[in-house]
């Protein structure tokens, strides 16, 4: 997985958090690489580690009470062990960031035009004027209607989808070559979260940024990913092109997520096929396979699952997969029983 | 008079004399650092306000001592140490007051060229109509009644209320002649000339109880600046004569008065310097006293005059079972006079311990021991235990003692005399009550503190002047309670000592009459309505700017007529 | 009910709790409540635990003051006169501090000698006693009226609220003070000390709900938005019901933590009263009467230092329980 | 749901089928006061005469933009909240004004299952104490004493009866749904209104909640209101849907029909936004999609005529006139009614028509 | 806004009526429960000479016969057209706007309150300065450095500043400061700004600190609270996101949305302060309105009472009402119709 060329690598990132109850291993050993233009997804579970890692490649965690480990290289500069300063200057210039929810993301007392002017002139040495026509211009860009009048309004008098697309335009306000969204449409309606989708798709082609998109929402991942990265439990078990992810998949946990999803694109199914039991705690991770306690084909690991902790290792061109399943059992296993059930329609 | 008050020479001075050598007691008798020096501000402060600075409303002795300084009235106290101030002289006066019609009539004769500060000639009108205002109790509450009880009025009530009527009691013959026409014989008149009401005041500057805002001088001061409760100075007053006045020194060109200071502050600021006396004259407070007397140089500035002032505790005869005499004698026997003196400050700063009414320093003085509170002064708890016996109540009894709340020394003398009486069994409830109702309403009202079942009372009293009348006419005289409250008399009412009291006042030999009153405090001591605790001493400091100090014992503080400024 | 055959509920997938595995993981906090993980919490929280231990101490030493005197000290309104020299009014020990010796541990306090100790001890009592049950005063007043502002809202709302503003307007020490000066001296079939205790408690008590009620009421219209309020109406609940078995247990929480630090704030305030000469009547001790009456011998410092520690320790004590039960119980900080 | 037949005969019968709850011109509007006197100034107009009926066995679907009144609606059924205008009418009895004394006894048949998880069950008592109180709160006696049945309950969710001593903060949301719902069952009720009950729970939690009322509602015989607004759920889990905006059910129909071939633009613009998980359909499908523009308007201030008109690509004048009714348009399957001027036609080349595969 | 204002106004109004009817009430029916009667107490301010019937005139002349809402009523109107009191023979006169007439001291109780305010305000406004500055930099120092040593030792400190009574901490002070190392003006020294600015400061200095002592304790613990809660927002995280300088979040994100919660209490503190920092003044013999107040209560004096109880009052809810206002400014959320 790990190319040369890659705009963003990460390797081995550990970010781990101490606490009064133990040690939160919210990611445990991460790597993935990204080039510009394309659009990496990332799915998992709530608490799977999703957003603790958008921050740590932002470098946002802080040194008291987060250890981060590895490497984070964003265009040859290791954000992990970069004085804070660098990475500061790189924040919000090269890299930037959507939250989930832009109404709590945004301060609820200055105008939206004085955030996006804000960042804007950290980075560029300009007039509080100019800054103020380019922030009018990125709000008329994400498609907010009369900029030059809702410049000067609150986030509070914005819609969600505004707010959300004021967000954006904030992120993207000094052409950052890295985009992270970290479930920029979880707190949207169906109706809006298409036009969002559709405005990063579109900016992101603009750009030509590299975009890291992050989600449980398997759809929106099939909308914009080109590579998708399953986390479970702090740890990437599956990643691959979305195509191979969605059709292919060889991880038991993501035949979980597709099986455990009504889909308007297919047939009613008699039943969802949910995956038994819940999410690991952090602290205490299932030994072995993190996901072992909940796998319907644990007994055909022969007690490795719990024992072992499986490698990410290749399963086909660009596929990683992380389980102690033989390949050709995985493929079998897809083939002959989840896939029909997931297909059939009532 | 309240908040000092009192007179009379200490016993050890001689009166007169002078000296430079600081010492303690050194202005107490002698005049300290005696200058005819003119210039300078002289810095009072003092920690609570006093009811007025208007002559015809004020009943502080701390009050009178000032009022000299601004305005003059008929006769005056003797200015110097020691006896000296048990004379009265003239003052508006050419001198003492002629009387007439066996003691009924008083003539005054005004001396000429008197002005006010406004330079219209003081008039005998204007003394007439100071004293008519005066009469006014319910504008100007403060001031003593001793004109609406001795002039013959006839129905006369004042300028205010008798508007257009002319006062029958004081006739004006001429612009410098005053006749005061008296209900009863009355051979102490002279004393109720020097009360600052015979100030003159002119008619069309009164404005009833705002006069104090702005008093019309007819002394060597007058004011400057008066902002009511806070602070006011007085300046020279150039229309004062000095020609006209053999009394008054007049040596600072000011003074500069500071109501409501902090009292701690007011003694640190007369140690250091930046303040020159402490206006109340009641002596510096417990946080400096053990400093004064524990440093040489301190105690070397400061006096111990003793005040015509009695602390003393009313025995309520009106209510169970303190209607029995025997159950008072138990609490006079059982008092332990140390710790009453413990609780007004000790032997310097609090006082002698009291044995009778009457002050040493009053004519007429004698050395009581009725109720013999035993060699140690800490009482005689057999003689206790046996009147309680007599009483009925053998094991004691249940009462209430009152005190002014804001009194720290009267709340301490009800502590002692609780853990005193605790000692034969009668027990004692605290009950505080406000300084200002303390008369009025509580303590001074029969009906109150007989509903209340308040069995003793703290008080305190000192003499309005150094002689009998002075001192007790308005403590045991049983005709100034009123039902309405308000009489500092609290507890003495027996019908022998009323008519005592009338033979005194119309007793117009002097030696006599002081047997008289000396009489009057042993039959009001053997009812056992009075229990004394101390006659009043204080240590008081004075700043090393001062010059011609002395005690003035009229007042029983330093004089401030005198005083001076280096 | 009558429930049907486990297995027709469970087909390829079983929906049922995962089996023995995840077991074990919740095995270690079984049945645990929140109050017992709070009091974990707190018991983890060194000052508020000292805090804590510093107040049962001092509960202790009120309720035994008698026994603790009789052993070391002396009663605490006794003269010692000879303790005190009768002209400086200072004591007569030649210590700088006052006259100390195994029967007066803190010395001796003017001008009659009565011993300090023994006055610091009892004082506790009447400190104690007023903060204490002007809070519980406060925290009915306070807690009741909150819980009927915030549950019913409209009118009652509006009126508690305004009653509220009202006396969170009021200068409460001033008029406290006023009002403890024009009470009567018998009054309710009491007199005395009881009466005064009585009263302060009740000045006190009563003019602070204020600050309790709008906390209960701001709770209150928080929990009321929660779905289990609507769950157990949809039930058939009856408001008393909801009060009672789904706010109540709520707001015990929040109720307690604002005692504990309401407490703290009524010791001064009962100190601030006495010290101004309105508290507790003469000669009986109180803390802030010692002190009250110490300001006049400032000159030696010892006077004022014991009471003033007193009330420091105890006011600290409070306070660092109550920071500690806020932190231990405030759900936002678990 | 063991036969798909019994489903479907659900549906097409459903018109003849028995009502359980039927609303007719339910309203709630909130009142905006101001000033001093609490002058009543406007109102929110969350649910603004809507009429529908759930029948007997079957699943009704409420879907909808967040704030068009669902959950409002889902309140008023069960009388949470007082309506301001209309009719509810529940198994033949009228319930609109009913006092909450007078409520009690239906309350055991209709049943509310709440969206939070963790705000729906009171974190100081133990999951007995929470279901247990409906026997408490009811009075109703239980045949082996409450724990039992407690337990038993426990045991229906899926949860382990064991577990009755514990407290709610010890159960993930999953779990803590489930405590929720047997809560709701213990009175064996007959109609549920289930808000949102899914919308928090993980993907993975979310599909063995569905199952569960699924094979709740099999077991039991239970009817469910669902509201959500997750479209694929509600058709997962429907025999009917109802579609609202601003507080109007803009259409309904069975579940079939309604994907099938919606007639109301709103609800082709919402079917179509729903993303699919295919990567392989991206492109297609973003040229199928039909974007709304604007805004929902705000509820205080509902447009005139069809509310949906500010946004609609085939608003006319009529649209800011007249208020379409909500009827059965012609040709449409008996029951898909649909408040529109100028529905969608079945064979219309609209942007964003997806056929479902 | 405007609306919004006059509305507040209103209730302000309306909140400082009923004030006053309240302490109207008490100061009226207490006397009576303590045995008094119309004539009790007009009896204080007749002198000693007076007799039954001159008390019982002067009870009417001063309206002490009257009914309780006339009385009050008299009182109330007083306000707006000022009103006339007869003492037997003399009158006398309370201007509007007449918040009582004190009858022991024969003069209308509102000038002597406004006489007294720039004293009380010189010593809130003074410590207040010095308090904010002190309890908002610690609280933000703490809170940036939580859990560290300054973070321990700046809380102990605070916790002990709120735990320590203020009339303690003042003698204590005094004593040191100004008895025994003559640094600061001994107590009772007051000079007005307008005099002379540096012997103000001077005088006042150890108010000042005394006072902020206790506040800037609570401040600094509320600005921690509000520092960490704030810090830990979303809004300041994408602050960091965009790449500010880590003061820039802390001051301009951070502290500016940590300090309106507490410019609210600082707000209702001054008004509480304005309306008589009672222990502090008598503490230092300050003749501001608390010191006024506590003179007023001892000696009885219950127009005085009432005039300041008002007063302190309509401090309290004009400050609430500001606060309000302001709170409406500094935050757009709550700008209301
Ligand atoms: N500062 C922190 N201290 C301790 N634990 C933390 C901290 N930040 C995150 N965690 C823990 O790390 C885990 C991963 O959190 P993260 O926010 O990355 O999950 P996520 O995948 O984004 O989930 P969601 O979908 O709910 O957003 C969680 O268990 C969380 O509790
Ligand atoms: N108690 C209330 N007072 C005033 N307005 C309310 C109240 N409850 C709901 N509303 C308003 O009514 C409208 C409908 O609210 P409702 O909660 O029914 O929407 P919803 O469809 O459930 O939305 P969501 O999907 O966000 O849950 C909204 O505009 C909401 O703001
Ligand atoms: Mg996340
Ligand atoms: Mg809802
Ligand atoms: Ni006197």
């Amino acid at each position: 997985m790990p190319a040369p060329d890659a705009f963003l690598d990460v390797r081995d990132l550990r970010i781990h958090f101490p606490t009064d109850d133990g040690l939160v291993r919210s990611v445990d050993g991460l790597n993935f690489s990204l080039q510009r233009g394309k659009t990496l997804g990332i799915v998992g579970e709530s608490g799977s580690g999703k957003s603790v890692t958008s921050l740590g490649i932002l470098g946002l965690h802080n040194k008291r009470n987060a250890r981060v480990s590895g490497e984070i290289v964003l265009d040859g500069t290791d954000i992990v062990n970069a004085d804070p300063e660098t990475v500061r200057k790189m924040r919000g210039r090269r890299m930037a960031m959507i939250f989930q929810d832009p109404l709590s993301a945004m301060h609820p007392y200055y105008t939206v035009g004085t955030q996006i002017i804000e960042a804007y002139r950290v980075h560029n040495n300009v007039s509080k004027a100019v800054a103020k026509k380019h922030a009018i211009d990125m709000l008329g860009r994400v498609g907010i209607p009369q900029p030059n009048r809702r410049v000067d309004d609150y986030p509070h008098q914005f819609s969600g989808g505004m707010r959300q697309r004021a967000m954006i335009a904030m992120a993207l306000s000094c052409d950052p070559e890295l985009l992270i969204a970290d479930e920029p449409t979880t707190a949207l309606d169906v109706t809006v979260q298409a036009q969002i989708l559709d405005l990063m798709r579109d900016l992101q082609q603009e750009f030509n940024s590299a975009l890291i998109i992050i989600t449980h929402d398997l759809g929106v991942v099939a909308e914009l990913a080109d590579d998708v990265l399953v986390m479970y439990g702090g740890k990437c078990i599956e990643y691959g092109s979305a195509v191979t992810i969605f059709e292919e998949p060889e991880h038991p946990y993501t035949w979980g997520l597709l099986g455990s999803m009504p889909r308007l694109d297919r047939g009613v199914t008699k039943r969802l096929l949910p995956i038994k039991g819940n999410p690991p705690s952090l602290i205490n991770v299932p030994s072995g396979c993190a996901f072992h306690p909940r796998c319907a084909y644990e007994a055909q690991t022969g007690g490795l699952g719990s024992t072992q902790v499986p490698e990410l290792v290749e399963a086909g061109r660009g596929h990683l997969v992380r389980c102690h399943l033989p390949v050709a059992e995985r493929k079998r296993i897809w083939q002959e029983q989840v896939r029909p059930k997931l297909e059939a329609a009532s | 008079a309240c908040g000092g008050g009192g007179t009379d020479s200490n016993t050890d001075s001689s009166g007169g004399g002078t000296t430079t050598t600081a010492a303690f007691d050194a202005a107490n008798g002698k005049v300290f650092n005696p200058s005819d020096k003119k210039g300078g501000t002289l810095k009072m402060a003092i920690s609570d306000s006093w009811d007025s600075v208007d002559p015809g409303d004020t009943y502080y002795a701390l009050s009178w001592n000032l009022a000299r300084l601004y305005t003059r009235s008929l006769t005056m106290f003797k200015v110097g140490p020691g006896k000296t101030s048990a004379e009265l002289t003239g003052d508006l006066a050419e001198g003492l007051g002629v009387p007439s019609d066996g003691g009924k009539t008083w003539t005054y004769k005004l001396r000429p060229g008197l002005k006010f500060e406004d330079g219209t000639p003081i008039t005998s009108k204007d003394v007439e109509y100071g004293v008519s205002r005066s009469l006014e109790k319910p504008t100007l509450v403060n001031g003593p009644t001793y004109f609406n009880d001795f002039l013959d009025l006839k129905g006369y009530k004042g300028p205010y209320t008798s508007k257009g009527q002319d006062n029958p009691a004081i006739d004006t013959p001429d612009d410098l002649t005053v006749v005061f026409h008296l209900n009863k014989p009355f051979g102490g008149f002279d004393y109720f000339a020097q009360i600052p009401a015979t100030a003159p005041v002119p008619a069309a500057k009164d404005t009833g109880a705002k006069y104090k805002e702005h008093v019309v001088s007819s002394g060597p001061y007058k004011f400057a600046s008066y902002e009511d409760g806070k602070h006011f100075t007085l300046v020279r007053n150039d229309q004062w004569d000095q020609a006209t006045d053999p009394n008054r020194k007049a040596l600072p060109d000011g003074y500069d008065v500071t109501i409501g200071a902090q009292a701690d502050d007011i003694d640190n600021q007369i140690i250091d310097g930046s303040l020159d006396v402490d206006l109340a004259g009641t002596g510096v407070q417990p946080a400096a006293l053990s400093r004064v007397l524990g440093q040489p140089d301190l105690k070397a500035r400061a006096d111990n005059p003793l005040a015509a002032r009695l602390n003393y505790t009313s025995i309520n005869p009106n209510i169970a079972p303190l209607n029995n005499i025997e159950c008072r004698k138990a609490v006079e026997y059982a008092a332990d006079k140390t710790s009453y003196q413990t609780a007004y400050g000790g032997p310097e700063a609090g006082g002698e311990i009291a044995t009778g009414l009457m002050p040493p320093q009053i004519p007429g003085f004698q050395k009581l021991d009725v109720f013999s509170s035993g060699a140690d002064n800490k009482g005689d708890l057999d003689k206790a235990k046996a009147a309680l016996q007599a009483c009925g109540q053998p094991n004691g009894f249940e009462t209430n003692v009152a005190f002014r709340a804001e009194r720290p020394k009267e709340k301490a003398a009800a502590e002692a005399l609780q853990q005193s009486l605790a000692r034969v069994g009668i027990k004692l409830t605290l009950k505080g009550f406000p300084v200002g109702d303390y008369f009025a309403l509580y303590a001074g009202k029969p009906s109150y503190r007989n509903e209340n079942n308040l069995g003793l009372m703290i008080n305190s009293w000192g003499a309005d002047w150094n002689d009998g009348f002075g001192f007790l006419s308005q403590i045991v005289d049983g005709r100034v309670i009123r039902d309405t409250g308000g009489s500092s008399n609290l507890s003495v009412n027996i019908p022998e000592v009323n008519t005592m009291i009338d033979g005194a006042i119309a007793e117009t030999d002097t030696a006599k009459r002081d047997a008289d009153w000396g009489a009057i405090d042993k039959r009001v001591m053997e009812e056992a309505v009075i229990l004394p605790g101390v006659w009043g001493k204080a240590v008081t400091l004075r700043s090393k700017n001062t010059t011609n100090v002395f005690v003035n014992d009229a007042y029983g503080m330093y004089d401030y007529l005198s005083m001076g400024v280096q | 009910m009558v429930v049907g055959p486990d297995a027709s509920i469970s087909d390829q997938v079983p929906v049922g709790e995962p089996p023995a595995e995840a077991e074990g993981s919740q095995k270690a906090i079984e049945g645990r409540s929140l109050g017992q993980i709070a009091w974990r919490r707190l018991k983890r929280d060194k000052a508020a635990m000292a805090g804590g231990i510093v107040i049962i101490l001092l509960i202790l030493i009120a309720i035994f003051a008698p026994l603790i005197v009789h052993a070391w000290g002396y009663p605490p309104n006794s003269f010692h006169q000879e303790t005190m020299d009768p002209a400086t009014q200072s004591p007569t020990s030649t210590f700088p501090f006052g006259h100390f010796d195994s029967k007066h541990l803190m010395g001796v306090e003017p001008p009659f000698g009565r011993d300090i100790f023994s006055r610091v001890l009892y004082g506790a009592r009447i400190s104690l006693l007023i903060a204490f049950l002007s809070t519980l005063l406060s925290v009915v007043i306070g807690a009741t009226l909150g819980v009927i502002a915030g549950f019913l809202g409209g009118w009652a709302d509006w009126v508690i609220s305004r009653a509220m503003d009202l006396f969170l307007a009021f200068p409460i020490l001033v008029f406290a003070i006023a009002l403890a000066g024009v009470i009567p001296d018998k009054a309710f079939g009491l007199s005395g000390d009881t009466l005064r205790i009585v009263l302060l408690i009740f000045i006190i008590g009563f003019f602070n709900w204020g600050y309790m009620a709008r906390i209960v009421r701001g709770q209150t219209l928080s929990l009321r938005e929660r779905e289990f309020v609507d769950a157990a109406r949809s039930l058939g609940a009856r408001n008393g019901y909801i009060l009672r078995k789904e706010l109540l247990p709520n707001l015990l929480a929040p109720i307690l933590i604002y005692a504990t630090l309401l407490i703290p704030t009524n010791i001064l305030f009962e100190a601030g009263l006495s010290f101004l000469g309105v508290g507790i009547r003469p000669p009986t001790a109180t803390w802030g009467g010692m002190l009250s009456e110490a300001v006049h011998y400032y000159t030696i410092p010892h006077y004022m230092f014991w009471p003033g520690l007193a009330i420091f320790i105890t006011v600290l004590a409070f306070n660092l329980f109550g920071d500690g039960l806020r932190d231990a119980l405030d759900p936002k900080t678990r | 749901m063991t036969e798909s037949t019994a489903r479907e005969s659900v549906t097409t019968q459903a018109p003849q089928q028995e009502a359980l709850l039927s609303v007719t011109g339910l309203q709630k509007h909130f009142p905006i006061t101001k000033g001093l006197f609490k002058r009543q100034v406007a109102a929110v107009k969350a649910v603004d005469g809507i009429d529908f009926e759930v029948f007997k066995g079957e699943t009704l679907g409420l879907v909808g933009e967040s704030g068009c009144g669902k959950s409002t609606t889902g309140r008023l059924i069960t009388r949470l909240a007082e309506p301001t205008a209309g009719k509810i009418m529940f198994d033949g009895k009228d319930i609109s004004h009913l006092s909450t004394g007078a409520m009690r006894p239906f309350r055991r048949d209709m049943q509310m299952i709440f969206q939070d998880p963790f705000s729906s069950l009171n974190p100081r008592h133990t999951v007995g104490s929470i279901v247990g109180a409906p026997f408490h709160i009811q009075g109703v006696k239980t045949e082996h004493g409450t724990k039992r049945a407690v337990q038993d309950l426990l045991k229906l969710v899926g949860l382990n009866p064991e577990h009755y001593n514990r407290y709610p903060h010890e159960f993930s949301g999953g779990q803590r749904q489930r405590i929720g719902i047997a809560r709701t069952l213990a009175l064996k009720p007959k109609l549920i209104v289930a808000d949102e009950p899914v919308s928090a729970l993980d993907v993975s939690i979310q599909a063995q909640v569905v199952n569960l009322l699924e094979d709740l509602q099999t077991e039991l015989g239970l009817t469910y209101v669902v509201i959500a607004h997750d479209l694929s759920v509600v058709r997962h889990i429907s025999d009917r849907v109802a579609v609202m905006y601003l507080g109007k059910i803009v259409e309904v129909a069975d579940r079939e029909t309604l994907y099938a071939n919606p007639r109301h633009p709103y609800t082709v613009a919402l079917m179509s936004a729903v993303p699919v998980p295919n990567p392989r359909r991206r492109e297609a499908n973003q040229r199928e999609r039909v974007l709304l523009t604007g805004d929902v308007p705000s509820p205080i201030d509902p447009p005139t005529g069809c509310r949906f008109r500010t946004r609609c690509w085939k608003a006319q004048d009529i649209c800011a006139t007249e208020e379409p009714p909500l009827v059965v348009r012609p040709g449409d399957a008996p029951g898909h009614q649909t408040a529109c001027h100028f529905p969608v036609a079945d064979d219309e080349q609209v942007v964003g028509r997806t056929k479902a595969a | 806004m405007v609306s919004y204002i006059i509305r507040r106004l209103f209730g302000a109004v309306l909140t400082l009526v009923i004030v006053s009817m309240i302490t109207f009430g008490i100061f009226y029916l207490v006397p009576r429960w303590a045995g008094g009667t119309p004539e009790s107490l007009a009896s204080r301010y007749v002198g000693r000479t007076a007799n039954a019937q001159q008390v019982a005139e002067a009870a009417h002349g001063l309206g002490l016969d009257k009914p309780f809402f006339t009385q009050y009523w008299d009182w109330f109107q007083a306000i707006f057209v000022g009103r006339d009191f007869s003492f037997g023979a003399t009158q006398a006169h309370c201007p509007a706007p007449c918040l009582g007439y004190s009858f022991i001291g024969r003069n209308p109780v509102l000038p002597d309150i406004l006489d007294r305010l720039p004293v009380t305000a010189s010593l809130a406004f003074g410590a207040a300065i010095i308090w904010v500055i002190f309890g908002v930099a610690t609280g933000v120092l703490s809170a940036l450095r939580r859990g560290s040593i300054f973070d321990r030792m700046a809380m102990g400190v605070a916790l002990g500043g709120v735990s320590l009574p203020i009339f303690w901490t003042g003698l204590v002070s005094l004593v040191l400061f100004s008895y025994t190392l003559h640094w600061t003006a001994p107590g009772s020294s007051y000079t007005p700004i307008e005099q002379n600015p540096g012997q103000w400061a001077y005088d006042l200095i150890l108010p000042w600190i005394t006072l902020a002592l206790l506040f800037s304790a609570a401040y600094a613990r509320l600005t921690r609270a509000g520092m960490l809660e704030t810090m830990g927002e979303d809004y300041i995280r994408t602050a960091r996101a965009k790449g500010l300088k880590e003061h820039t979040v802390v001051t301009r994100h951070g502290l500016r949305a940590a300090l309106t919660p507490i410019a609210t209490i600082f707000g209702l503190d001054v008004g509480l302060l304005l309306g008589g920092a009672v222990l502090t003044e008598s503490t230092f013999g300050l003749q501001g309105i608390g010191k006024y107040a506590i003179d007023a209560i001892s000696a009885n004096d219950m127009p005085k009472v009432m005039g300041f109880v008002l007063f302190a009052a309509g401090f309290v809810v004009i400050a609430n009402l500001i606060v309000d206002v302001v709170y409406a400014v500094i935050d757009p959320r709550v700008r209301l119709a």
